[in-house]
């Protein structure tokens, strides 16, 4: 096996010294009964070409080279190429968890950056390493809230990605009282009134999305303010992380939970991607996750260390903050290295691009079909009601190569035929008037 | 002198590159945008008063500032491309390159997770035929791939046993966990609901089977075991264990970071397993990249199939492949989509490149390699336990202690000799842990010199204890100083901190 | 102490890698084959005797060794991605990534050079595009993009002048060779059958146009000069060279390595250059890849192209691209195939990313880092020219000298401030050269860095002299015994040099 | 523009410094007729994005995916992904010239290692750093040969690369007499009565390429005794290196050019590739190019340093023993990465399977056509002779999207509508068959 440093002579010598005369010796100590007397039924031992070969069948199979204005959770952004040249250097990925301070200061220096970075955009003090996704993210902040406010239950806007639901839903079933749900209203936006009926004195957290799943940007302060009215925290999930590179950052939450894959990772069908968490300074005790902190060291040469590990699981044990360990470092590098290339200028040029694109996407696609939730702003994602089924659409925009908008019904039956759209820098004037014939 | 010329190499950015926001000035770009080919337009008139006003701190640096700044980073981390990286538990084996390749095919690499399942087959078909080698190489009947690392699996599979046990009625109050568990697994008890109850271990390593006969009653739930442990320890016991607790109604959960000491070997299926999570970036060669990604199925037995988290991958009888979304009885999603992907591609070719023969022949050079290091350390380090040993040994400081030298102060010298150190102070019931796994991938020379380096700090111990205590003495950066870090937490850079940094 | 915990942490592979030789053992493998779908066959019944008995002691080595060893021994490497890299006239400037990127994308990097040209069309564009945008920059008519170096560019122009001049009837003897020139500039003409005459330069470095005009007759077939030339110097007096030149029958060879300062500001072929090569490793950002590969595009006036290496790239009307092979007065061909390819597609990116506004800002830079350098340096380090500089500025060691310290070694001492070496000893008219060329690509930050620590060891050879001449004191290795290894060359291992070796 | 580390306010300071009150007044000392007072006519400057996409659509013009029956000089073998990997790494591709050997023993380890491993598959004692690539390589044997010997005149084998015939021609030009040539026999090897004819005493060295043009392997020892017989040297041009791992080494030849090309290195429309020279050591003073030798530094640690470079231009100017300087370092790496990845077994399997191949190809392709030159070994290239011109069979193989033999019409009319075909480990059985039928 080509990936084994031993030659059978290196072998036979180590058992010797091992003092075994072979290599099942050293497995006798399990029952035999449960010894495997076989070989294992998964593929063959094939070459690198071959392997090569079957992965490239398997990439032919799935669409490439396709238009993408599909978005919902999962954002098509151009990927600068010196992320992979970077993050395919091994110091960096065939590393671990910076555990040893002296030999990891690229780790733990870049993930410093990353939390500032993070916490500039957000609007908020601290944010830590990562999380594993947007979705997880959210329903970490939940339970976060949860234990910040010592209340048992949360309202989760509807307008809030239905798999983020979902994911806070399983994540929060053995935490108190079932959640609950406040509807949107013709804007897009979360009704507000429907949220004040649901919000009481046992609510911990309001749960809302900005972008939220229509595209509809949020009106956070005025969600903060009724949260806090009723002594509830504000959550503010984004799954477009690009939209903070124009839109005003959500400052008075109190969490934010934030899908950062639209920062130079790839789409690769969901993941991986990467969460993040950021807050206020006087809630980073209760914080989930990896924080990576400025120090110095015996030369007084300012460096950087894991920190406030008495929150985490190897600690804390049953008691930790969440039971997350691994996070998603070599993710959370690639958002660094594109915020850090695309920079002050850069994304605000970039979602400037986005902004453009959509609006014009908005304006044709308007001309063909029914826009819907229109009375408030959005980003680069908006919703269109057709006379037919997106599957019927689905179909038609096939022969252009074309991957349409997420169609509602499946999560919002009452929205009829309606579909999410996104349009980003990636796609053409061409393209979406090639959409706009099909509509 | 030496100093004077260190002071004075350590001026440029290769040893001592700043932060970002240290280097950027207004009006450096590293990004030009196409042309755009649509209408420009105002944000005011489109977004009002939500409009941004500016991106305060962000960096402003040209493309070679970046090259730089990350190059130059990453030459201060050590990796396994580096050397031997024995972190015990953690499996830092080689990741192969051809991994990195296949999960950035374009028709891959780019694919989103709602295009249409038409157009998805051969995405579908890689986490297919992942999920049948890892259901065969456990020994299970089913799983989920959508978990995106271990503790995340452990979620997954603590939240299957709790929902098959509300289906027999009764969800039950505890999880038994011994006390040579990682805390992933009393925190992910805590997380479904569970009070954690504590095993104790006997005097081999293994699970005190009196006391869990003791302990097991209609309120447990099951027991969460890590086999072999992490003491590199197999429970011979394995089989009683399980009778016990499926006598009483029990499950047993199988935390599978160690499965490296069993692929192709040992299936936990046959030995009573219910269900267990495996370790994509431990066990099949996923890159750690310095804290994650991970990825974390759950195979489980047929019983607990019926709870799985949607989506569940389904086959057609022509072939086509589909996602299967209604299943009532389902604990719902732990993740959107469908997990890590990309690490499904590279754990799958991994599995390729190596076939049932390179599996096996993996799992016994990686037995081997510890068994070789335990055997020529033993004597020069305490061995709490002299069972033996599987993927990796764990070793104590107590011949060391007395000349005042703990197990982190021979991990820090230890960087000294070049390699990184292994697993410090766990697992917990080994007062002073020295936790060593070599994993399959380090060459007879490798171990040696290790060998090597161990016997002489354990002679340093004894002769020059203050160059250990004093350790690293060859890194850019002396120990830092985690007290004071924790104590006043600076965990952002902020303008005003520019004029302190050096 | 210091030294002793040196030995200790030198003996990791990290440090002291070895040769890939010693770390061969019979029987490991990097590599596995597909499965042979044909007949096997027997080597000695198809070749007979001449089949090969074994392959001798080539290597052993599994794949994670590989990649260590070429990791480990890359280490060892200063590079551009590290920082300041002022070789003069080497020009080490960014290599941008997308150049590697788009090199490698499969329709160009596994094109086969004799596939039909209908199926490369896309490879005939890009260098087409090239050739084009090369043409306009030089201010030339046409261009031959085969040769595979500067050197090799110049033997190609070369043999251009001397086709011309024998149809002319007359090839002449004699190149006129100013002292300043680099030394591929005399072996070239030599070549081709020249004799080198050597032309003097005057006391602002430029060309001393009486001893041209003495010197220029009917046996001289032209001047090969470096504009700016070596010491960054433009010769402003160019119009008048070319005058006297063409007066007398000869022609103008241009040496273009230094061309990265004039792309946009000025054009050869407008100050009266009949024939020039382009470093595309240098002015036009293709890696140097420690030594190689480079690429050295061949520009000429109309009369110079009927004797362009053939094929030559040709356009039909309706835009199909074509390779023109019969080409009667052609020099013939310098190299197989189309020349470096590859290196086409990195430069023709590099000019898509530049644009004419970023090429002429790039040039710009480049000129004001060497005069910002030039100006913070002046007086600590002796100006032998203060003629205007261009891309690059030449101190002497005059100042240094006194105190026994040479060029080599402030080189070496500078080493350990992080930073490579300028050119050392280069351009030979200039005792004790520091030929600096920052470049382009150089912050002012680093620049900054780089004068300091400039200014440090000047300061040190007053004032500590030995710890220059004992520099380098932080590399893996000190000095090298370069005389040892030419009196008794050592050019290969071999098995017995197995025990020597620590 | 992006890859300018410069703010408008440091290219400010910085004019201050020097002194001058604008970018053009440092070009003031160029006379103003000289200045360009316009932009280049150049491509305008593109975004990453659309540079990627611009080659993307280059690549798609050219045959991509086709497979490749076609030698003849460039040779279509499996590259392990580790060369990229690893030379992709700044510190070997950013690194100039080793100049400076403290601080560039990567690079002199590497290039030591690669000459050592020339000598062991060559069969020869030293070998230098590398060579522009074969026939470049070729011609500056000759050269070498020709201040060896003091002759000045060389025979080629008309079997010999045609294109590499050219090069030797260009370069000898101006050395001496005019060189002649020696046709081949029925076996395809060099026509040994006409060798004899042509070498003379004033003939330097013989020149013959194994396996040559028709892919057959030439009787080194022969040639080489019928040139020592005459004081002439012999020169042996490896084009397909590969043919080492089972070929004998052309042990008696004085000096071997070798391509590497098949180590590794993509046919990347012809170049880059490497070349490199191997000879016997008590020729090594007169060898071309660069040398890398073990040394020590001062503590007596072994080393590694550029060596012998009195040889060199830089030292020697116009008496160098040619004007190379940059070389093909990047391109010996992967030669060298490829050679250590398949070693002393793999090279030897590698050569056994294209050996297989041609086997079967040649078998199967002769129940439709003509095969010439079978009456010696051969390696993985053939000769076949077809009714049609191989234009035409072309044309049909464009349709399975496979790239045929090279027609040998162009250089040897007398072979009519032969063409030499190549089959290597990527060409699979089904791909040979498919041909086989459209013959
Ligand atoms: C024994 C054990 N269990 C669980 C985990 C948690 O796995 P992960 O880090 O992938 O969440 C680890 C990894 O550190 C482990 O070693
Ligand atoms: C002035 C000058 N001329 C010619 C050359 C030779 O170019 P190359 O090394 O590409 O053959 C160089 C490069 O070192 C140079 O600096």
């Amino acid at each position: 096996m080509r990936y084994l440093p031993k030659s059978p002579a290196d072998r036979e010598q180590m058992l010797q010294e091992v003092g075994v005369r072979s290599m099942d010796e050293l497995f006798s100590h399990i029952p035999p009964e449960y010894r495997l007397k076989r070989d294992l039924a998964v593929p063959r031992q094939m070459s690198e070409n071959e392997i090569l070969d079957w992965f490239r069948a398997r990439s032919g199979e799935n669409a490439a080279g396709y238009g993408i204005m599909l978005g919902a959770g999962a954002y098509n952004h151009y990927r600068p190429v010196v992320i992979d040249s970077m993050i395919s250097r091994g110091e960096w990925f065939t590393a671990y968890t910076p555990y040893q301070a002296e030999i990891a200061q690229g780790t733990l220096q870049s993930i410093f950056e990353f939390q500032t970075m993070i916490c500039e955009l957000t609007g908020m003090e601290v944010a830590n390493a990562s999380m594993y996704d947007g979705s997880t993210g959210a329903a970490e902040a939940v339970m976060m809230a949860m234990r910040l406010t010592g209340r048992t239950t949360a309202v989760l806007a509807r307008s809030v990605h239905p798999e983020y639901r979902e994911v806070v839903r399983t994540y929060a079933r053995y935490q108190g009282l079932p959640l609950t749900e406040a509807g949107f209203g013709d804007n897009g936006r979360v009704d507000m009134k429907a949220l004040e009926a649901e919000v009481t004195d046992e609510t911990a957290c309001v749960l809302i999305q900005s972008p939220n799943f229509f595209g509809t940007i949020e009106d956070v302060a005025a969600v903060a303010e009724l949260a806090h009215s009723k002594g509830a925290l504000l959550v503010v999930s984004i799954a477009e992380a690009l939209s903070l590179g124009i839109v005003r950052p959500p400052a008075e939450a109190d969490i934010v939970s934030l899908e950062a894959q639209s920062f130079g990772i790839p789409l690769s069908y969901g993941g991986p991607y990467a969460g993040v968490l950021a807050t206020k300074e006087k809630f980073v005790r209760q914080i989930p996750g990896r924080l990576v902190g400025e120090t110095r060291d015996k030369n007084g040469t300012r460096g950087y260390v894991l920190t406030l590990s008495t929150r985490e699981q190897h600690i804390r044990r049953e008691k930790a903050t969440s039971n997350i360990c691994t996070n998603q470092a070599l993710i959370a590098l690639m958002a660094n290295i594109f915020m850090t290339t695309y920079g002050r200028e850069g994304l605000r040029d970039l979602a400037r691009q986005n902004l453009a694109k959509a609006a014009y996407a908005r304006r044709q696609f308007g001309t063909r079909a029914k826009v819907l939730f229109d009375g408030a702003p959005r980003f680069n994602e908006f919703v269109i009601q057709t006379k037919d089924d997106p599957k019927t659409v689905e179909q038609r925009l096939e022969f252009r190569k074309i991957i349409g908008g997420f169609g509602l019904k499946k999560f919002y039956p009452e929205l009829g035929n309606a579909a999410v759209w996104c349009c980003t820098e990636m796609n053409s004037k061409q393209q979406i008037d090639a959409v706009t014939e099909v509509l | 002198m030496a100093n004077h010329k260190f002071r004075k190499v350590s001026t440029h950015p290769n040893q001592n590159e700043g932060l970002i926001f240290e280097k950027s000035s207004a009006g450096k770009k590293g990004y030009r945008l196409s042309e755009l080919d649509v209408p420009e337009v105002n944000e005011r008139e489109l977004l009002g008063d939500l409009a941004r006003e500016d991106l305060g701190n962000m960096p402003e640096v040209s493309e070679i500032e970046v090259v730089r700044h990350f190059t130059r980073m990453s030459t201060w981390n050590y990796a396994v491309d580096y050397g031997m990286y024995p972190l015990g538990s953690c499996t830092m084996k080689y990741n192969p390159r051809i991994n990195e390749v296949v999960s950035r095919l374009d028709g891959l690499a780019s694919a989103h997770p709602y295009q249409p399942e038409a157009i998805s087959q051969g995405a579908l078909r890689v986490m297919k035929v992942l999920s049948d080698a890892l259901i065969e190489i456990c020994g299970m009947d089913a799983i989920t791939l959508q978990p995106a690392a271990g503790a995340h699996g452990e979620l997954t599979g603590i939240l299957l046993m709790r929902a098959y046990l509300e289906k027999q009625g009764n969800p039950r109050k505890k999880i038994l966990i011994p006390d040579s568990a990682h805390g992933t697994n009393p925190a992910t008890a805590a997380m479904v609901g569970y009070d954690v109850e504590n095993l104790k271990s006997n005097a081999a390593g293994m699970v005190e089977l009196s006391a869990l006969e003791a302990q097991m009653n209609e309120d447990v739930a099951g027991l969460m075991l890590t086999n072999p442990n992490t003491l590199g320890v197999f429970d011979e016991q394995i089989g009683k264990i399980a009778e016990l607790l499926h006598a009483k109604g029990g499950l047993l959960y199988m935390d599978g970071a160690n499965m490296n000491a069993l692929v192709g070997k040992v299936r936990p299926g046959d030995f009573g397993v219910d269900v267990m999570h495996l370790n994509l970036h431990k066990t099949f060669s996923t890159p750690h990249g310095g804290g994650g990604p991970g990825s974390g199925p759950v195979a489980c037995k047929k019983i607990l199939e019926p709870f799985l988290p949607v989506p569940v991958i389904q086959e057609t009888k022509d072939g086509k492949l589909y996602l299967q979304y209604d299943r009532p009885e389902s604990v719902g999603r732990v993740r959107m989509f469908f997990g890590n992907f990309g690490m499904h591609v590279r754990a799958l070719a991994y599995i390729m490149a190596n076939g049932p023969d390179g599996l096996r022949q993996t799992t016994e050079d990686a037995v081997l390699n510890a068994n070789y290091i335990r055997k020529k350390l033993e004597g020069v380090y305490d061995l709490p336990y002299s069972t033996p040993s599987m993927h990796e040994v764990v070793f104590s400081d107590r011949l060391q202690t007395k000349n005042g030298i703990k197990t982190g102060d021979i991990a820090k010298r230890l960087i000294d000799y070049g390699f990184h150190p292994y697993t410090v102070s766990f697992p917990l019931i080994v007062h002073g842990a020295l936790m060593i796994e070599p994993t399959e991938s380090e060459s007879k020379e490798e171990l040696d010199q290790f060998i090597e380096a161990m016997k002489s700090v354990a002679e340093e111990a004894e002769k020059e204890p203050e160059i250990v205590l004093g350790a690293p003495h060859t890194t850019r950066l002396s120990r830092l100083d985690e007290v004071s870090a924790a104590r006043k937490p600076i965990l952002r850079w902020k303008p005003q901190a520019k004029t302190a940094a050096e």
